[in-house]
This record gives C-alpha cells, sequence and structure tokens, in this order.
C-alpha cells in the first residue's frame, strides 16, 4: 500500500533530488507560477476542495484555516519545521530530500494569503535539512521565483530560514511564533492570541507544518481531482507515517489512509524483529494513547476510527514495542520527555510531569509502593481532568494534558507489569530492555 | 452590562469584562495566583479554574482569561472544581518548601491562605523537593528566594508591562525554571519594591522588613506617602511603636496600588536616631536641650523684638509643604495674623507660580490619562520625580494606546514609550514651543498629534535651572488643544496643600488671589497684601530687609537652588527659628529649634497634584516631646499675646472648611468614612475663587538663573538624592548616585573630555548622552558632595585633570 | 406534714450536707511538708518554660513569633533576626533574637508549645517563680533557653525549691508531640528550613516507635 | 567584550532578515556560542545590546532553549538520542558506552568533549542515533560508539562531517540518503547558514532580497 506522490521525485532521484535543476527538469515551480495569476479567492478555494488536512499533528483542513485568516496586513506565513515529537522523522526527509517542493508550496500559500513575508522554522538539531532549505531558498532568488517581483510579476515574497534551539514545545504554533520573535517558546493564550488574529508580531499569521505546505504544488500541480482520487474518501491525500522501534523495516513510508494497522506493521514495516510478538504500539506520536494487538491491529487507519478507539494519529509517527518490552520503562521515557520538554507556564505540566517522571522512576528502581498505582492515576487526572480523549485542554497548550497518555495506557494494558515491579521491591536495572 | 450566573445566583457585570474580576467584583471569590487585577492575565498558575456551561457541555474553565459573556452559567465551587483546585495546590506544594515559620510572608501569604481554604489535606510527594540557594540578593532593596517561587510571573510581568525595567525574568525551562536577574545586572528599578508586594508567595522579600516582624503582630493604618505629589494610597504598618512597613493601596484615582522604592523604603526616617525629641537652643557653636517654656519663650520674645523694631514685614516664614495642610494652615494664619507679614512661602525657589499650581482654570485629574488619545509631558523626568505618575503615563502610552510626546533637554524615562521624543536645548524652550505651536518642520508630525483630543498635558519645570515662565507659556498652549486636561507638576510633597492653605505671598487660604480688596472672611485682621516669595525673602534677608526667619520643614542650604544666597541669607538674619525634625545644615544654624512630628505621627490632610484632599492618619507617638507643627505654632502666637486659639487639628480642618473657600465641605468625616481614595478640591457645588489663566505673553519673566558660562545647564532631580528624608533612611540612604556631568558625546569629543570634566571648577565624572543637545550640560541637583550650581543657567565645562 | 417527719428530713439533709466531710475523715492525712519535701506532679504539668537546643547546641528557636502569635494572654515578645553564616545560632536563615515571656501574665495553657513548628518550646514541672519585682518575672532569652546538656537554667530563686531530678520525666510528652501533631508522623521533619539544614530525625514519638521515615 | 568583524558583519546580515529586532536573538546567540565555543555572559550582553533589549531578557530566551550551551561543552559535543525509539533500540547501553569511552557521564565536558543525553532527534528510523556536534549518526551500536568517541579523541577533525562520520561508526539510517554532502559543523552549534560552517558563503545566498 505504498505510494509515490511526495515521495516519487526523492526516490527517482536518490542523489539530487533537493537541487533547483532536478525540480525544474520534474516540473517544478509551474504550480506556482500558475497560482500568482489567480485570486485569494480561487486559491483558498481550491486548498478548501482538496480536503488536505494539516499534517502537524492536529489534524486541522487546511483551507478552513486559510479562510479564518484576519483581513489586517501585514500578514505572515510560518511553516512549521519545528518537529520533534518522539517517533516522528517525515518533516527530515521533506526538509533534505525535497526542499523545493515546500518553498514552491510557501509561494502558493503567500499569494493565496496576501503574505509577502515568509518564515520557514526549523528545529535546532536539524541543520543539515536547514542548510538544504536555505540553498534552495537562495537558488529560489537567483531564480527571481523570490524576493522582488516573483516570476517577473509584481508581487514581492521573502523568506527566512529560520533555526529553533531545541524546545520541542516550539513545535505548538503560539510557542513557535514567540520562539520566532525571539521570546521563550512558552504558548500564548488562546483567546485572545490566535495566530490567524494576532500572530507573529500581533499580526494575522498562517502557521503551517512542512507536509502540508508540501502538498501544495502537488495539489496545484496535478490537481485536485487527483490528490482527492489518492486518498481515502475523508482524509485525502497521501501521509508520510514514521515507523520506528522494534520492526524489520522502520523508516517514513508514504501511505494512503484506510490501510489496517496489521498491513502497515507486518505489511510495509516488515514484522517485528527475530520474529517476535507485537506488544503495543503507539499509533501517532508520544502523545497518542497506545494500541494493542488484541483489540486494535486490525483496524484501518483513519483520522475518525483512531479517534473514535481513544487515541489519535497525530504526525502519524509509529512506535512499535516487542514482547520483551518492559512497559514501565517505555511509559517512563515517554513522560520523561515531556518532563523535560514542558515550557514551565502551567503549574499541572510544569510540576506534574516531572512528578509522574519520578514516580515511575522509583517504580522502575524498586521503590514502588502499593497505593502507586492509584497516584499515578490521580495525579495524571489532576493533570488531564477527567482523562479522557481527547484530553479536556485545561492548560494553556495541550502538552499537559496529552503527556498522561502513556501513563494511562500503561496502568489499562499493562497494570499486572506495574504490579510486578511493585511487588518485586528491589532495584532494577532499566537499561537493556532490547536485549 | 451582561447577566450571568454565578453558583446559581444572577449577577450583572460589565460585558467583556473577564470573569474572575466580574465574580470577585460581585461578591465571589476565586481564588488565584497569577492573575493581577492590573496586569494581563497569563492563565499560568491554573488556581482559578471554574466550570462554565457552554455550547458543548461544561468546560473546566480558567476564568482569568475568559471573558464573560450574557448568559453564562459558572460554578465556582462544584465538586470538580474543588478537585481541580486541590490538585493544582498539590503541585504547587510539591516543590515549595515549607519554611513558613521562618518566610516574611507567613502570615499573609495567598499560597497559605488557599492552602487552608482549598488545598489536600497532606502531601502524597515521597520525592525530594527541588532545592537552590536560599535568598539571593537580586538589588540593594530586593531579596529573591527561588525555592518560594511559584511561577505566577507577577514579578516578570509588573517589570515589563507596568514599570518598563525588564530586568527580572524567567529563567530555564519546566521543572527548572526559576526567575532571576542577569549575572551582575542587579533588580535596579525604581519599582522594585512592588514586585514583593505582589508577590504571592515568599519569593521575593524586601530586605528593609526582613525579619522585621510578622504580621499578627502590625496594626496598621491608610494614609498617603508622604514624598511624592501623587497622593499615593499607602497602608502603613506598625508594630512596637515603629513604623515597620508601607504597602501601596490600590486607589483608582492615583496610584493604581503602586510605590517607587523611595516611598516604600523610605520610611525609615521615621525611627531615625537622629530625630530631634527635645527643643534646642543655640548654645555657642552647637545647641543645649531646653524645656518647651524656655523654647517658646525665647522664640516668642525674640519674634516679638524683631516685630517691634523693624515691623512685622521683617519676619517671613519658608517651608510648610512638608506638614498637614492643618499645619500650613496654623502657619499662614500665625504669619499673616499673629504676625502680620505677608512674606511667607512654601516653594523652596524651585516650582512654578502658586496661582499656576493651586488654581489653574480646567485643571485636569491623572485620571484622565485613562481617556487620553495624546498625552504631552513638558516637565521634569518623571521617572525621577513623579514615579507613580510616569507609571499612570506610561500604562496610558502602552496598554491605552495614548499617543506619547515628552519634551525634555534629554531622552526621558518614557523614550521607549513614547512616540515623539523631542529634546531642547536648555533656555531654548520658548522658540521650541513657537515652533511646535507652528507645527513647522520637523515638529509637523507632533503638532498633528496634539490636535487629535483628548489631550492630557504635564507641564512643569524640566529643571531647576529652567526660566519658570515657560511652563506657564507652555500650559497656555496647552489649555487650547482639543479637550485639554493640563496638570501642573512640582515635585515636593504637599507643596500644593500648603499652597491652598496660604502659605504663599500671593495666596490666601482656598485659592483666594493676595492683595484683592475682597477680605478674607475670617481673617479681617490678617494682613492680606502681596509679600515676598522664597528668593525674595532670601534676597530680602541677605540685604538685612528680613531679620527674623521661621524655617518649617524647611532647609534652604540644600533645598533652594541658589545655596549661595541661602547661606548668605541665614548668616545675615537676627533670629532663625526652626520647626524640623531633623538638624539640617539650616536647622543647625538656628537659634531655636523646635521639634516636630513627622507623618504617621499626626492626623490631617494633605492634597496632591490634581487638587484631590487626603487623609493621613497617625499610627506610632512620635519621638520624646516632639509636637504637631500647628500645636507648636499656635503656643508660639499665644505667648506672643497673639492667640490664635486652635485647639486640635480637627479643630483647624474645620476652620479650612469654613474659611478656605474652594475646601468648603471637606471635612475629615468625609474623608474618612465616604471618600476614602479622597476628593478633589473644590467639590460640586463650591466655588473657586481664584480661576487663573496663563497667557503666553509672559516671556523672560524671571529666570532660572545668572548666565555664567559657554554651556546651557540643566540641572535635574534623580529619584535618590540627598535631601533629608532620604539621607536619614538606612535603605535607601546609598542609592543616590553621586553626582555627575552629562555631555553630549561630540561635545565631550570637541573639548577633549574623557573620564571627568570640571563644571564650573567642580571635577564631576563624566557620562556621555547622545539625547541631549550641544552646548549643554546636565547635572543632577542635590546629590551627596554635589556643586553648587543652582544660580546659573550657564556655566563653564572644561576637561577634567587624569582619566 | 408531721413534725417526726420534718425532723428525719432535716437529719438526712444534714447527712447529706456532710457527707463528704465524713468520707474525707475516713481518709489518709495527706500534708506534705513542702517545700521540705515535693510532691510528684503530673506528667502534663504546666510549669514555666525553656527553650531547647539541638544535640549539637543549636537552638531550636526560629524567632518564627507563632508562639507569641497564638498566646491568648500576650505575654510573649519575640523578635527575629538574619541568622549570622559564620556562626548560626539555629538552622536556617532565621534565629530567635529576642525572647520574654512576662510569667506574671502568662496562663500556662501551653498553646505556645502546640504552635511551636521546631518544639523549641516546652514546658517544665517548674512552677517556684516567685520574684521581688515585676521586672524579674519577665523572663528573658538568656533564663528560658537551657544549658549546652539539655537542663533547664538554675534562676536564682528556684535553686533550693525546685527538683530537678524530676524533669526527666516531664517534658518528654510536650517534646515528642510531633509538628503535625499526629503520632504517625512522628520522625517526618515538619519543615525543612534550606537544603541539608535541619533535616535531623526529630524526638522519639509518641506511640514510643522509632521514627520509620517515609512510610506514612 | 566586543565581537569579531566577521561576527558583527553576520550580526548585520541577521538583523536584516527579519521585520523587528528581537527576532533576530535566537540566531545571534548561536553567533555569541561561535564566538566564545559557549554562551557567555559578554556574549548575552552583545546579543542585547544589538538587539536592544536588556540581558535579562536575553539570558531569558537562551536559558529555554537545550542547545544553548551556558556552560563549555568541549569542542565536541556529543548528544545521545535516549527517547523512546532510540531507547527501545537500545539506546541507554550507547549512552553508557559513550560515557565510559569518553571518562565523562552525561552532562558534563572536558576540553574536548562533551556528553549528554538528548530528547529525541528525529532519526527514530534510524535508531540508536546521536548527534555530533549536531550532525547525525544513525544506527549506533555500544562498540561503534565507543570507537566514535576514540576518533574524535584521536582523530580530532575541524569538520564534523555527517557523511564521513555515518560512513565510519553508523548503520541503518532512517531513509535512504544518497545525498552526499561536503559541509560540517566547526562547534558546538549547528552547522547552519549564517552562524554555522565556515565554508558558507553567505553572500551568495538570496541575492534579490528586498528587506
Amino acid at each position: 500500500m505504498i505510494v509515490e506522490a511526495l515521495t516519487r521525485r526523492m526516490n527517482a532521484h536518490p542523489t539530487d533530488s533537493h537541487t533547483m535543476e532536478r525540480y525544474l527538469e520534474t516540473g517544478g515551480y509551474e504550480a506556482a507560477r500558475g497560482a500568482i495569476t489567480k485570486t485569494r479567492d480561487e486559491l483558498v478555494e481550491t486548498v478548501k476542495e482538496s480536503g488536505v488536512i494539516g499534517r502537524g499533528g492536529a489534524g486541522f483542513p487546511a483551507g478552513l484555516k486559510w479562510s479564518f485568516l484576519a483581513p489586517a496586513r501585514p500578514a505572515y506565513l510560518v511553516v512549521n519545521g519545528d518537529e520533534s515529537e518522539p517517533g516522528t522523522f517525515k518533516d527530515r526527509q521533506l526538509l533534505e530530500r525535497d526542499p523545493h517542493a515546500m518553498v514552491e508550496g510557501i509561494i502558493i500559500a503567500a499569494v493565496a494569503n496576501e503574505v509577502h513575508h515568509a518564515f520557514v522554522y526549523i528545529r535546532g538539531e536539524y541543520p543539515k535539512p536547514a542548510r538544504r532549505v536555505q540553498q534552495a531558498v537562495a537558488d529560489a532568488y537567483a531564480k527571481g521565483f523570490l524576493g522582488k517581483g516573483i516570476f517577473g510579476g509584481d508581487y514581492d515574497l521573502d523568506v527566512t530560514v529560520h533555526l529553533g534551539a531545541g524546545a520541542y514545545i516550539c513545535g505548538e504554533e503560539t510557542a513557535l511564533l514567540n520562539s520566532l520573535e525571539g521570546r521563550r517558546g512558552e504558548p500564548r493564550l488562546k483567546p485572545p492570541y490566535f495566530p490567524a488574529a494576532k500572530g507573529l508580531y500581533m499580526a494575522p499569521t498562517i502557521v503551517n507544518n512542512v507536509e502540508t505546505i508540501s502538498n501544495l504544488p502537488y495539489i496545484f500541480g496535478e490537481g485536485v481531482d487527483w490528490y482527492k482520487g489518492l486518498g481515502h474518501e475523508v482524509d485525502t491525500g497521501t501521509f508520510l507515517m514514521s515507523i520506528s522501534g522494534h520492526v524489520n523495516k522502520p523508516g517514513n513510508y508514504e501511505v494512503v489512509h484506510g490501510i489496517t494497522w496489521r498491513e502497515l506493521i507486518y505489511g510495509v514495516a516488515g514484522g517485528i524483529r527475530d520474529g517476535k510478538e507485537l506488544k503495543a504500539w503507539v499509533p501517532g506520536g508520544a502523545s497518542a494513547p497506545w494500541f494493542v494487538p488484541e483489540e486494535h491491529l486490525d483496524l484501518p487507519i483513519t483520522k475518525d476510527e483512531t479517534g473514535k478507539q481513544g487515541s489519535m494519529l497525530g504526525s502519524g509517527a509509529v512506535i512499535v514495542m516487542d514482547e520483551d518490552t518492559d512497559m514501565v520503562a517505555a511509559a517512563e521515557r515517554l513522560v520523561r520527555f515531556f518532563a523535560e520538554e514542558s515550557c514551565g507556564q502551567c503549574t499541572p505540566c510544569r510540576e506534574g510531569t516531572t512528578w509522574l517522571d519520578l514516580i515511575l522512576q522509583r517504580v522502575l528502581h524498586g521503590g514502588g509502593r502499593e497505593q502507586d498505582i492509584d497516584l499515578l492515576m490521580d495525579v495524571s487526572d489532576n493533570i488531564s481532568v477527567g482523562l479522557g480523549w481527547p484530553p479536556k485542554q485545561t492548560t494553556i497548550c495541550p502538552l499537559g494534558p496529552s503527556a498522561v497518555s502513556a501513563t494511562l495506557s500503561l496502568v489499562k494494558h499493562f497494570r499486572h507489569e506495574v504490579e510486578e515491579h511493585i511487588g518485586r521491591g528491589t532495584p532494577v536495572t532499566i537499561s537493556g530492555v532490547s536485549s | 452590562m451582561v447577566t450571568i450566573t454565578i453558583d446559581g445566583t444572577e449577577v450583572q457585570v460589565p460585558a467583556g469584562e473577564l470573569l474572575i474580576k466580574a465574580a470577585e467584583d460581585s461578591g465571589t471569590y476565586i481564588p488565584r495566583f497569577c492573575w493581577h487585577r492590573r496586569m494581563n492575565p497569563v492563565g499560568m498558575c491554573r488556581m482559578c479554574l471554574v466550570e462554565v456551561e457552554g455550547p458543548r457541555g461544561i468546560m473546566l474553565t480558567p476564568s482569568c482569561t475568559m471573558p464573560v459573556n450574557d448568559g453564562m452559567v459558572v460554578h465556582t465551587k462544584s465538586p470538580t472544581v474543588e478537585k481541580a483546585q486541590e490538585g493544582v495546590l498539590e503541585f504547587l506544594l510539591l516543590n515549595h518548601p515549607l519554611d513558613c515559620p521562618v518566610c516574611d510572608k507567613g502570615g499573609e501569604c495567598p499560597l497559605q491562605d488557599q492552602t487552608l481554604s482549598h488545598g489536600p489535606g497532606e502531601s502524597r510527594m515521597v520525592e525530594e523537593k527541588r532545592h537552590y540557594e536560599k535568598p539571593i540578593p537580586i538589588s540593594d532593596l530586593v531579596l529573591l528566594d527561588r525555592e518560594r517561587c511559584i511561577l505566577c510571573a507577577r514579578c516578570v510581568r509588573f517589570s515589563e508591562e507596568i514599570s518598563g525595567d525588564p530586568l527580572i525574568e524567567f529563567m530555564d525551562r519546566g521543572n527548572a525554571a526559576e526567575v532571576n536577574t542577569f549575572p551582575d545586572e542587579p533588580f535596579a528599578s525604581y519599582f522594585s519594591g512592588n514586585t514583593v508586594q505582589i508577590c504571592p508567595v515568599g519569593a521575593l522579600t524586601a530586605s528593609a522588613y526582613r525579619f522585621r516582624a510578622r504580621p499578627w503582630d502590625l496594626r496598621e493604618v491608610a494614609s498617603v506617602n508622604p514624598l511624592t505629589t501623587t497622593g499615593d494610597g499607602v497602608t502603613v504598618q506598625a508594630s512596637q511603636n515603629e513604623v515597620l512597613r508601607f504597602l501601596g493601596v490600590d486607589n483608582d484615582a492615583t496610584n493604581h496600588g503602586w510605590l517607587d522604592d523611595r516611598s516604600r523604603f523610605g520610611f525609615e526616617w521615621i525611627a531615625s536616631p537622629d530625630r530631634l525629641a527635645t527643643p534646642l537652643a543655640k548654645s555657642g557653636d552647637g545647641h543645649t536641650e531646653v524645656s518647651w517654656g524656655e523654647a517658646l519663650g525665647a522664640a516668642a520674645e525674640n519674634l516679638s523684638a524683631v516685630i517691634e523694631a523693624h515691623g512685622p514685614g521683617a519676619v517671613a516664614a519658608i517651608g510648610g509643604a512638608r506638614g498637614t495642610n492643618e499645619d500650613a494652615y496654623a502657619l499662614a494664619s500665625f504669619m499673616r495674623s499673629s504676625v502680620g507679614s505677608p512674606n511667607l512661602d512654601a516653594r523652596l525657589d524651585d516650582g512654578l507660580g502658586t496661582h499656576l499650581l493651586s488654581s489653574l482654570a480646567g485643571k485636569g485629574e491623572i485620571g484622565d490619562l485613562e481617556t487620553a488619545r495624546t498625552v504631552l509631558v513638558w516637565a521634569a523626568d518623571l521617572k525621577e520625580e513623579h514615579p507613580v505618575l510616569y507609571l499612570r503615563v506610561r500604562r496610558a502610552a502602552q496598554e491605552l494606546g495614548a499617543t506619547l510626546i515628552t519634551v525634555h533637554p534629554t531622552a526621558t524615562g518614557l523614550a521607549d514609550r513614547a512616540t515623539h521624543t523631542v529634546t531642547y536645548r536648555p533656555g531654548e524652550g520658548h522658540d521650541l514651543l513657537d515652533r511646535l505651536r507652528a507645527g513647522s518642520g520637523d515638529l509637523a508630525d507632533v503638532r498633528a498629534a496634539l490636535d487629535e483630543g483628548p489631550v492630557v498635558a504635564i507641564v512643569g519645570r524640566t529643571g531647576l535651572a529652567e526660566d519658570p515662565a515657560l511652563a506657564e507659556a507652555v500650559t497656555a498652549f496647552a489649555r487650547d488643544l482639543p479637550q485639554a486636561s493640563v496638570l501642573p507638576v512640582v515635585r515636593r510633597a504637599n507643596t500644593y496643600g500648603a499652597i491652598d492653605m496660604g502659605v504663599a505671598p500671593d495666596l490666601l487660604p482656598g485659592r483666594v488671589a493676595a492683595g484683592g480688596d475682597a477680605g478674607h472672611t475670617g481673617w479681617e485682621k490678617a494682613d492680606t497684601s502681596v509679600g515676598l516669595d522664597t528668593r525674595g525673602i532670601l534676597e530680602a534677608a541677605a540685604d538685612g530687609r528680613v531679620k527674623a526667619l521661621l524655617l518649617v520643614g524647611a532647609d534652604p542650604l540644600r533645598d533652594v537652588p541658589d545655596a549661595d544666597l541661602a547661606a548668605r541669607a541665614l548668616d545675615a538674619v537676627d533670629v532663625v527659628i526652626s520647626i524640623d525634625c531633623f538638624l539640617t545644615d539650616s536647622t543647625a544654624k538656628a537659634d531655636i529649634v523646635l521639634p516636630a512630628l513627622g507623618f504617621t505621627e499626626k492626623e490631617g490632610t494633605v492634597t496632591n497634584l490634581e487638587g484631590r484632599v487626603m487623609k493621613v492618619n497617625r499610627i506610632v507617638s512620635g519621638p520624646g516631646q516632639a509636637r504637631a507643627d500647628w500645636s507648636i505654632i499656635d503656643d508660639l502666637a499665644a505667648r506672643m499675646g497673639r492667640p490664635l486659639g486652635f485647639e486640635s487639628a480637627e479643630a483647624i480642618s474645620l476652620a479650612i472648611a469654613e474659611h478656605a473657600p474652594a475646601y468648603g465641605g471637606i471635612t475629615w468625616f468625609l474623608l474618612d468614612w465616604k471618600e476614602r481614595d479622597g476628593v478633589v478640591a473644590p467639590r460640586d457645588g463650591v466655588e473657586q475663587p481664584l480661576q487663573y489663566i496663563p497667557t503666553t505673553s509672559l516671556r523672560a519673566v524671571g529666570s532660572g538663573g545668572a548666565k555664567r558660562g559657554g554651556f546651557a545647564l540643566h540641572l535635574g532631580r534623580l529619584l535618590y538624592d540627598d535631601a533629608v528624608l532620604t539621607r536619614q533612611g538606612a535603605s535607601i540612604a546609598d542609592l543616590a548616585p553621586g553626582a555627575y556631568a552629562v555631555l553630549n558625546p561630540t561635545d565631550a569629543d570637541r573639548i577633549g573630555a574623557n573620564g571627568h570634566v570640571e563644571v564650573d571648577g567642580h571635577r564631576l565624572p563624566l557620562r556621555r548622552d547622545a539625547s541631549l543637545a550641544e552646548g549643554t550640560v546636565a547635572v543632577p541637583f542635590n546629590q551627596p558632595d554635589g556643586p553648587p550650581l543652582g544660580g546659573s543657567s550657564h556655566v563653564d565645562v572644561a576637561p577634567g585633570a587624569g582619566a | 406534714m408531721s413534725e417526726q417527719q420534718d425532723l428525719f428530713t432535716a437529719v438526712a439533709n444534714m447527712w447529706k450536707g456532710f457527707r463528704v466531710t465524713f468520707r474525707q475523715m475516713r481518709k489518709p492525712r495527706v500534708t506534705t511538708q513542702y517545700p521540705k519535701e515535693f510532691r510528684e506532679k503530673p506528667q502534663r504539668f504546666h510549669g514555666r518554660h525553656v527553650l531547647n537546643r539541638y544535640d549539637d547546641g543549636m537552638e531550636k528557636c526560629i524567632g518564627c513569633e507563632l508562639c507569641a502569635g497564638v498566646c491568648p494572654a500576650k505575654c510573649i515578645y519575640v523578635r527575629g533576626a538574619d541568622n549570622p553564616i559564620d556562626d548560626p545560632v539555629s538552622p536556617g536563615e532565621r534565629y530567635g533574637y529576642v525572647y520574654e515571656i512576662n510569667m506574671l501574665r502568662c496562663i500556662f495553657c501551653a498553646l505556645c508549645v502546640e504552635a511551636c513548628p521546631t518544639e523549641a518550646i516546652t514546658m517544665t514541672h517548674l512552677f517556684e517563680m516567685s520574684t521581688t519585682n515585676r521586672q524579674d518575672a519577665i523572663y528573658t532569652k538568656d533564663e528560658l533557653l537551657v544549658q549546652p546538656d539539655g537542663t533547664p537554667n538554675h534562676m536564682f530563686d528556684e535553686d533550693h525549691l525546685a527538683d530537678f531530678g524530676e524533669l526527666a520525666a516531664a517534658d518528654g510528652w510536650m517534646r515528642a508531640t510531633s509538628p503535625q501533631g499526629r503520632a504517625d508522623f512522628s520522625g517526618v521533619p515538619g519543615w525543612t528550613p534550606s537544603a541539608g539544614v535541619g533535616l535531623r530525625p526529630a524526638e522519639q514519638g509518641q506511640s514510643g516507635t522509632e521514627p520509620e521515615g517515609e512510610d506514612a | 567584550m566586543s565581537w569579531s568583524e566577521e561576527s558583527l558583519q553576520r550580526a548585520d546580515d541577521i538583523l536584516a532578515r527579519y521585520p523587528e529586532k528581537r527576532s533576530a536573538v535566537m540566531p545571534l546567540l548561536y553567533v555569541a556560542m561561535r564566538e566564545d565555543g559557549y554562551l557567555t555572559d559578554d556574549g548575552m550582553r552583545q546579543v542585547a545590546e544589538l538587539t536592544g533589549v536588556t540581558p535579562a531578557q536575553v539570558q531569558s530566551t537562551a536559558s529555554f532553549y537545550n542547545m544553548y550551551k551556558r556552560e563549555p561543552v568541549g569542542k565536541y559535543l556529543v548528544s545521545m538520542c535516549t527517547s523512546i525509539s532510540c531507547f527501545l533500540m537500545g539506546a541507554d547501553d550507547v549512552l553508557h558506552a559513550i560515557e565510559d569511552e569518553a571518562g565523562i557521564p552525561a552532562g558534563e565536558a572536558d576540553d574536548e568533549i562533551g556528553v549528554e543525553h538528548a530528547e529525541c532527534i528525529g532519526a527514530c528510523g534510524g535508531a540508536p542515533a546521536c548527534l555530533v556536534n549536531y550532525e547525525l549518526i544513525e544506527g549506533l551500536t555500544p562498540d561503534k560508539a565507543k570507537e566514535l568517541v576514540a576518533w574524535l579523541r584521536s582523530a580530532k577533525p575541524d569538520v564534523i562531517n555527517a557523511d564521513e562520520m555515518q560512513a565510519l561508526f553508523g548503520g541503518k539510517t532512517s531513509f535512504d540518503w544518497g545525498i552526499r554532502e561536503e559541509r560540517g559543523a566547526v562547534g558546538p552549534f549547528p552547522a547552519f547558514g549564517p552562524f554555522g560552517t565556515a565554508d558558507v558563503n553567505t553572500d551568495a545566498l538570496e541575492p534579490g532580497r528586498s528587506t
């Protein structure tokens, strides 16, 4: 079920898909050239019609997002390349291997939203992808695709590539804007700071994921019908899914939604390594509640179905764990990530995630107590009120409430493992889990 | 107004108001740590979660970020809310040290209180708490204990949003986040004390109050800040008959709860060991302690002798602005009735005309800044002289979006928020005003902005070397701007009250022009002619025309810009009688020194720069035998055989209400019980006899000083200087930076100055400021070891010897 | 009602009224030759206060004024001060700089003992506190503070009266009262002044068992 | 306190890219790190001066992000990912191997090498992975990791090149690379256009800029 739309150029030209020459040769920048002749309404309508949903994790329709942009100008376009969710590495491939698709997408999105200055925010740990993008931007300037009067017309567009510095929370769009303004990457209050109304420099701002933007040249180049024909009836287009963990063939795969998890894990990803049994997997990035084979393996991968099962596809990162995995250790590692990446604004997230991590560490190191399971659940409840999915957001951003997913999944599906750890009562080593 | 339902009760609240504020104002207190009604919400602490019924069901929402909508149904005490509050408190307490017994906040701590009312019974955390180094001093006045910090961002927001000194910031991230300053960059804000007051835990504490008392042994009384003219509401707290703390009170009309650090920590002079406690009489080079009877008898005898020998006009009084209005009224009565001399002045040759200050027609109020579209500040640097007014102007520009124009010889503390920063060379103000009026050249934008009303103009002398007539001209110009509201400002506290009470050569109590034919009621036997102002008195004294000088809380040797003149005057007069709290340079020359009570030691009223009359109250008893000014003056008058017959301060206040027309109806009862924020005189329906309308034709009437050199002098004041009340406050005494000279870098290079310059022969450290006009030198007034430059408008500047 | 009945009632009533008296007559006399002899006082007797020290000689009082705040007779005056860093008087930042109790006002209710977060103030069996002037009835910190060996100061007018041997058994009850007021929490320090400082084991628990650390 | 001409020139270039000066704080902090090897107080003061904010605000921003190192981290910073995917594939063993070989516990540094554990670095498909001066190596094993550290200590490369390291010490990758790159990092900060590698000529970039 692997398809080639976004990835066809890089697959066909493994050594030079990132160059301007190759991009132009394979039909590059034609979509953008066509787009600048159209009106804002036409462009936004096309995107709406294509049904492309944001690939950043929240899954909000991109066209709808554009149509919310406040009329005030200047407005800004920010491409979110701060891909930091554990398990996710799809944007790295796009940035590294096909930067021109994103640049072309930026031109289309900018024209559609009457934006004259776009920013690409790339996470700090991605200097190589950032270099590729910077080169692509420079080449585009040289060709007159960016800068004053793009494509020989009278539309001006500047692109600034901005490198982050190591903060997962900057993937949250308002935190990203703060970061871009040179401040701490702390999410802003919504209301009143919806980016579409008060974003970068308090001006209307569109924030789109790299993959979303990279889809645009294909939508405008090949047509909406082609694009919609590719995908599942609701989740149109193709999706890059990053599969990692205990599978034989980890990597990024371009798939259409609607295939089952079994097909993905045992087909596309080549099954569990060393012929082991599948124990659980994370269906959509570190903040998604876990799936277990007996309940979920034959479910189709769609946004709706995953949501119904109390999880999410998110950024499309699948982390697979085999039978030998110590689930308490795995959960602790996920919780630790959120504890370290919490921005520190909201009390429940700042204090709660760290406490959860401390409790899990204590349990792992043999200091567990009987009441710790209840304590874990109650602390989780205090961070994510009601423990529902999607979590009720009582904090400024969703990081805190989604940080408890791993703990909840652990207690829900693998309570006996926690009890075992507690019962053991002596320190155990947490390394070498993969053996 | 919209209707919302809070816990089953329907209430009417203003549309668009934040839920937490609307609930509080209608009687439901929602617990909170980060939200503060004078700052923008951040929604960080999550303590104020409430349940709101909405289209998507009941949502748990922070009430500090939720504006009210019509028909909103809110639950603040449901089980879900209580569970959430308990959870948040448990999280906050995870790493909060339980050192409440030693913490200065213990007993008045919102975290303690809310833990008791909303928190969990006990901790479930068995892991070790986070530890940081215990209190680290982050400035001369403030200590930071990061273990106690709950990251509510109040201090961070205050410094960024309110005071504009973002020197304290969040550092690090997540669980390691803390507030801190940059290494070696102290939290040197003029407003740092406010962060101590609004800190909801004991993370920020004041060194002046550290371990001095616990909240439960403090008594407190409402009063008014005695060190500024803005009339800032304060709570004075004392224990064991010693004032220990000033807290800002949220007075909507004036200070919004804020105080500057000089006012907040400056109370220490009250308990200074140097306070005068017994009357003193001159004996040889020093003084000896005498009884009140001896002192007053000698004073009365001396004054009577001078009156007999040289006539009443040979007696003059300087000062009176440091006391209450009642003290000032007693002084004015004494001088004009008992002595019969019109020579009295509360100003120390540092201010503006008394008519302009007290009786300007159409004078504005501080509250006008809330609705102003344009704010013109042509006065001294507000940050240095009127810190709270500075905060209000800053708010107008930053939060309310007013266009701010500052006119000053240099860029001021408001420069970062000013839309237009106009600078000029001292002495060329009149030309600038002409160009501004015409809107010529680069001032066209400024002029256009001034045509956008409502305009609030804050007018004063930019420096002590400047022509006082300029402010009159600026006022005349500003009055004609659309919907203009003009505030003439001077620095010394209660100057407005003293002038209103007639401690002025050309005004009688209650804003009545002196010298007119209309007799002042109750003052039929008094001399109501126009007398000499402070400069005139000092000149007359130096010439031998004035023989007896009464100094009432005045130190002319330091406070009058022309220190030479003051020295000559004090040396020349026969009799100097001083009523003061301290033995100052001038008081040391007095024949008789009478110890006076200070603020917090007596009751009375004061008047702020708007003309707002406010009540000050007593909480401590004062040192030794010190007495209130009015009582001393009353006794003195009686011993001279010309009794005034004042029986108490309250009796004087009733006399004021009767005989001072503009103060009609303003009684202590009114201020104590009905108008706690004070009331602007005159009250509605009361007529103010003098309505002063300044004219622009006044030009070069007076002069800031003699032209003695090639550099125009800008003599501005700083917040911390060498004034006696600052000098006597242990915490703030060392904060005065000392004298220095500022030159434009071009000038500095031209004369080859480096490191130091000599200004009229006085060697001063050199600072460079490109915003200062060429050909100008700026020197702060009255700094420790500062040079006496006050008599000049122009000085000589030469490169200083050595680097 | 007959006269006989009246008489009977009168005698019966008289018997009732003298019942206590008659009963006492049968009991042995207990006059103690105080001050030559001392009577054993109840364990929870409220005598005069002492200010305690830690084993290392540091004062337990941190000058928090909670005792002064809770005192219904307002007889305690405390002032705290910054602990000298090089020669600390007590653990943590603050110590009791002034500590005075006016024994003329004290009602010996022991609320100060209940309020004390560090078990610094406790009560002894000492009750002989006669003085010859009012000033001497104000006990200062020097007088209240125990000696380095943990025994109370010998006040000049107590010396020939007090039974110091009795003290060892006396104030243990109060000293054992854990900060939280619950036996379960004995051994759990109620507060930590700063990292590492003052985190020493509390006194033996009310239940008489050794502190068990974090198990609560 | 003053920066080199080159750094000031880079600062000017960076400031020109943003509509508001404060936005340049983050890239300028990298310039400051390049100038001193790590982020010094003086470096932050210089950034504050260039962007017109207070040093406290600069430090506030700098301390929020993991990659601004306010303590020296040596010439080569080895950031071993120990997040979930790498953890599942044995990253903790690799980290211990690195610590053993370097003789430094994670979070510390000597003059040459700094070791830290990192949260997800986006190389989950090639787990376990690590960054040396933010240049990626995927498919590490404990033994290969030891060789890597030994190589850093002995070869002392001036420029850290990802392709070179991947060929020497790496294994499985997240996706096929194919595209070779000569450039690399010269210090413990990301090698990116305006503030990173020595061989990127920023003048050649963006010739038609209108801002």
